[in-house]
């Protein structure tokens, strides 16, 4: 593993900040603030982190209904991500998307999805798009245990093997898909399993630990840069909160989430580790942790500060022109 | 004496009953229990909004959580409906349409023609509807139109609890596939409904309102807001007949067209956006049947020619309001 | 000097135009090439009626044989879209959207809008409607008014192999997704085509015939069968205005309204489905827009509310005829 | 293998029908008399009667475009059949179905389908409502090797292995879908490779052998009417006519369909070997040919001389009612 101190810091913070953001928005739903649906992705952050640190710009990921993550990791702006959830104007889609569709394609984040299992067959194109425009950029989808069932995602297994696309499809196993246990809704051991069936490599790995996250998302994206074809990866891991805020998680033990924060936290494993073996000290983290904060405060308060939408936008922006 | 419950409610109520009535009605969807494979409890959800919460404690293997595959479990009803069954699938929301739509629209709607009469599919889809909640463009369409416009559906949009109850029944017994399209913003609806079983036969219109100045044809919860609409309207001397032809396939054209051949003038107020929508589906059959009757324009109400928005002020606006629809009766007259 | 050509010619020559004109047009499908991974010959099919033949030999790569997967390499042409190509995809026969329309209808089509204008998504889905082949349920539908009904989406329905040239042109241009409907029974229709190339700009409606006694609106086959039966009613003195409005989705209203100030009467004619169709679609519009000038009921000739049959007797039955659009204009005069 | 004498002229005589049946639909359709479009079931009959030999009336399979064979081995009238095929409006769907949509639910037939992966789903249903009707039937879905690929087919692997349905799949890996090799397009070795990614038994059989197609179905019939669960069975056969009537095969090497023929021919095979191991003797064989050829001849101047619909069928059978 060689991530410099610049590296570690970097990830540590995109962590933090997910973590934050997550935690805030909790909070802030909980007022009554925030209209919609919100899914949290509080637990899941090592995933997103993990893999999006070997992206630039150029390089696409396709995001799920959980998506705030993976904007964050992917380099949205935080300040139009939180506008948008709260629907104002100024938010990354104009108010429009909400947190279901927050995405922005200067920085390769090709959207959240309200369709489960709709990511994968547009990460297919983005690898396409990528072949021809011979930037050497690869293409991430991200999908939950769940989605990973979806005949979409499935069909594109396939397609990226036989086109040879230099796609990465990322599983994220968190155990459930809404109420559903994915040792239940997922029909063989480990997800990564179906690899086999699409002539890919399969690899699991520990989705808590960033930096065994980092290091098998390295090879699979090296290797589709260098046009070896396409990897399937599944993340074992763990969402801190309900499906969407308002979710009691009856299907859940009682201490579950509790438990689980204790012993497979990853920003807790991150801290550990880099502060065990030397690679950053107390104060780093601190400062990240404050600084994360700060931002955090900033983005909700110019969030629930900004204009709203007004009556001409309804109906720009459906078409580029319609005469 | 009057039992107030929840459309929530009636719809649970009209499953329950009919699958206590006949062993034939399974259910199926994503987490319409909830909990299955998971260490905590069963019966965690009963669907995402609750309406089928209790089934499992009653019926057990009757009711089925599905992976997310929509395709193969909506299928799976279409197959078990072809094979005797009556099964009752859930699509969470009509939105998700497009990964399942084969099953529906070239698979059960059709085998009974292209099999010669010698099929019949008794599904039922219950599916969710509308907007209104802040859900975005992927949680809020009104597609009944397209349901409509395929041969061999039938096409249900309840306007209230009682409706709910009725015509859910109604689609359980009902020999042909049935899509059954429940409006969010109707769930915590209340009204009185008879805790008994009934059924409210498809194609009979009920009018909902007396009046002899214009009629109004609404679906779902524009049957509320046009209520609203006629209310207001009353006040200024204009009385509006309000029409819910409960299903839009079939369609009590008849109905429409005496309540025009009364008023002269028609109202269509319709959730889902404008082209080829219910709302010019009726405009066109009614222009076609009662052109002599008419002494205005068929007004169409209806979303506009774009996504659902997220942002609620957005939001607000792409609904038909009771306000539109006065607006566009005033203009007729 | 005329340089007579079929519809299909007329679609190769524009997919070929636009592929030397623009490195970014890139084309997908089930076979366009035919032959990947066989040990005959690579473009043993160019799509199954060879509408792409030869385009692998000009620009290999760019074009490319995909698995039966219409999710997957629909999904992936409104990827590769929204990254920058401008892919064109071949939906075999439309009949097929139930298993991929979600990736057209909640992705390509609504982007622009959810995003909040940021994105663009030119992307041209091909695929063929219509009945006539015998080719019954399953590969006969004209389900154009399904996606005319989504925001977002461009409708183009080509009725000659000029128009169809002209109008792919535009649609490979277009920086919106755009669904081309071609009609098996124009496959084989010559006309006289330009061999250099030429766009036809969306929503712009083509008066095909001039007259003032009627106006008649047809889509794709239904204007050939629209001036059959333009010429019989000649005969007997009636005059009817045909046109073809090209797309559906923008529809080019004015210009009909126009003709009903002139004519006060219309008749659309429209293969697809009565309910919720375009035939619908455009009396309800007109009617709210020209209603003082209609002098008669808005005429809809449709096929009925049924699949498309197999037996050749059902099916002629099936499609919309002369006879049939005649026997229309006669009942309103 | 444990055939007796009746049942082996009842594997000989339907896998005879078949080929009988397309070698003359073959031949008529160049007449131009039989409208639309008609795919060919020659070469693979001995996958349709190696598994509908184990089935009754009660077991329901789901079929493809290509579905005469499905149908003759599953017990469809073979008069009707044809009828069908000619528009009649005394065939199996009153004229209304065609080749593609044949159907007979009394015989466990649920139809020829149009969409390529419509069925799977479909017997999915099948298997469930077997599970309800607790009759011990199974349900067997036939699909191709371009089918195999289809989001549909994979979630009904995975959603049959969930609800552990009576359920078997066979991929009858003819070679191509349409055009394109199957080598191509299945991104993996064996279809049947696929089975492990949804917790099911897989197994590659020898299309061309009848008594191994038997067998193998026989085991996984057997094990899904115990309860034990579905299976997915690929069956490597090949297609002796092309894709449709009218195809011109360029994609196939010159001799390819010669030389198959005679080295792969499953009735050969049969033949061969029944006789070889004096199960039966070639009068049986010729007799059956014999009756079977008029069988065939009746069916095609039977359909021929009927009526076609008239005008009132058109509108009826859209619903069961429909006020
Ligand atoms: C096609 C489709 N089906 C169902 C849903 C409803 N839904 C939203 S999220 C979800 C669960 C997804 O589970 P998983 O893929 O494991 O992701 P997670 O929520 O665990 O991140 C479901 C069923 C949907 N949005 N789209
Ligand atoms: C959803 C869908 N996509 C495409 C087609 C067109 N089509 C019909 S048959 C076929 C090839 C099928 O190949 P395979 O599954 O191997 O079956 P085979 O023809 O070899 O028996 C295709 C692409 C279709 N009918 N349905
Ligand atoms: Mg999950
Ligand atoms: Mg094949």
């Amino acid at each position: 593993m060689n991530l410099n101190e610049t590296q570690l810091l970097q990830a540590y913070r995109k962590m933090r900040q997910i973590r934050a953001f997550e935690d805030r928005v909790h909070e802030e739903f909980a007022t009554g603030e925030i209209p919609g649906f919100v899914h949290l992705y509080a637990g899941e952050e090592a995933s997103a982190v993990g893999f999006c640190m070997h992206l630039t710009d150029e390089d696409r990921i396709a995001s799920t209904h959980r998506g705030h993550g993976h904007c964050i990791a992917k380099g949205v702006e935080i300040n139009g991500m939180m506008s948008e959830i709260y629907g104002r104007r100024n938010g990354i889609c104009a108010g429009k998307g909400g947190s279901m569709h927050i995405a922005d394609l200067e920085k390769g984040m090709m959207g959240a999805n309200g369709i489960v299992g709709a990511g994968p067959p547009l990460i297919c194109g983005a690898g396409l798009a990528a072949k021809f425009q011979k930037n050497g950029a690869v293409a991430v989808a991200f999908v939950g245990d769940g989605a990973s069932n979806q005949g979409t995602t499935m069909e594109s297994l396939n397609l990226a093997s036989v086109w040879n696309l230099p796609c990465i499809f990322v599983a994220e196993n968190n155990g459930y898909a809404e109420a559903t246990s994915s040792t239940w809704s997922v029909s063989c051991e480990n997800i990564a399993d179906r690899a086999a069936a699409f002539g890919m490599p399969g690899v699991v790995v520990d989705g808590h630990d960033f930096f065994a996250v980092y290091e098998v998302a390295g090879e699979a994206i090296k290797r589709a840069r260098e046009g070896g074809g396409p990897s399937l990866i599944e993340c074992k891991l763990n969402r801190f909160y309900g499906h969407f805020e308002g979710d009691a998680q009856k299907y859940r033990l009682k201490d579950e989430v509790k438990n689980l924060k204790q012993s497979n936290d990853c920003l807790k494993k991150f801290a550990d580790k880099v502060l065990d073996q030397g690679l950053l000290n107390k104060k780093h983290l601190a400062e990240i942790d404050e600084l994360v904060a700060e931002e955090i405060d900033f983005a909700v308060n110019h969030a629930k500060s900004s204009e709203k939408p007004n009556s001409a936008d309804l109906l720009t922006d459906v078409y580029v022109n319609y005469p | 004496m009057a039992r107030i419950i929840t459309f929530r409610e009636a719809v649970n109520e009209a499953l329950l009953q009919e699958m206590e009535r006949d062993p034939k009605v399974i259910a199926m969807g994503e987490d319409v229990i909830g909990g299955s494979g998971a260490k905590g409890e069963m019966d965690a959800w009963g669907g995402p909004f609750g309406f089928t919460k209790g089934l499992y404690g009653k019926f057990g293997d009757r009711i089925m959580d599905t992976p997310i595959t929509e395709s193969a479990f909506i299928g799976a009803a279409v197959g078990a409906a072809v094979c005797g069954m009556r099964p009752v699938a859930e699509l969470m929301y009509i939105d998700f349409m497009g990964v399942c739509f084969d099953q529906i629209f070239n698979q059960a709607a059709k085998f009974k023609y292209m099999f010669g009469g010698k099929a019949e599919t008794p599904v039922v889809i219950r599916t969710s509807i509308g907007a209104g909640l802040r859900a975005a463009s992927h949680h809020s369409q009104s597609l009944y139109p397209i349901f409509t416009h395929i041969p061999g559906l039938k096409v249900v949009v309840p306007s209230s609890p009682y409706e709910a109850k009725g015509l859910l029944i109604q689609a359980v017994r009902d020999n042909d596939p049935v899509i059954f399209c429940e409006h969010k913003s109707l769930h915590y609806i209340q009204e009185d409904v008879p805790e008994g079983s009934y059924a409210i036969p498809f194609g009979e219109a009920n009018i909902v309102r007396d009046g002899g100045d214009v009629t109004i044809v609404a679906f779902g919860l524009m049957v509320q807001k046009s209520m609203e609409a006629a209310s207001k309207l009353a006040k200024e001397g204009i009385q509006c007949e309000v029409i819910d032809p409960r299903t839009t396939s079939p369609l009590d054209l008849e109905t429409i067209v005496e309540s025009v051949e009364k008023t002269g003038y028609l109202v269509v107020v319709d959730e889902s956006n404008p082209r080829c929508s219910m709302a010019a589906d009726i405009s066109a059959q009614v222009s076609d049947q009662a052109f002599g009757s008419l002494r205005g324009p068929v007004k169409m109400v209806t979303a506009p020619h774009c996504p659902p928005p997220f942002s609620d002020v957005l939001e607000d606006l792409y609904i038909p309001s009771p306000n539109k629809i006065t607006e566009a009766i005033r203009s007729l007259k």
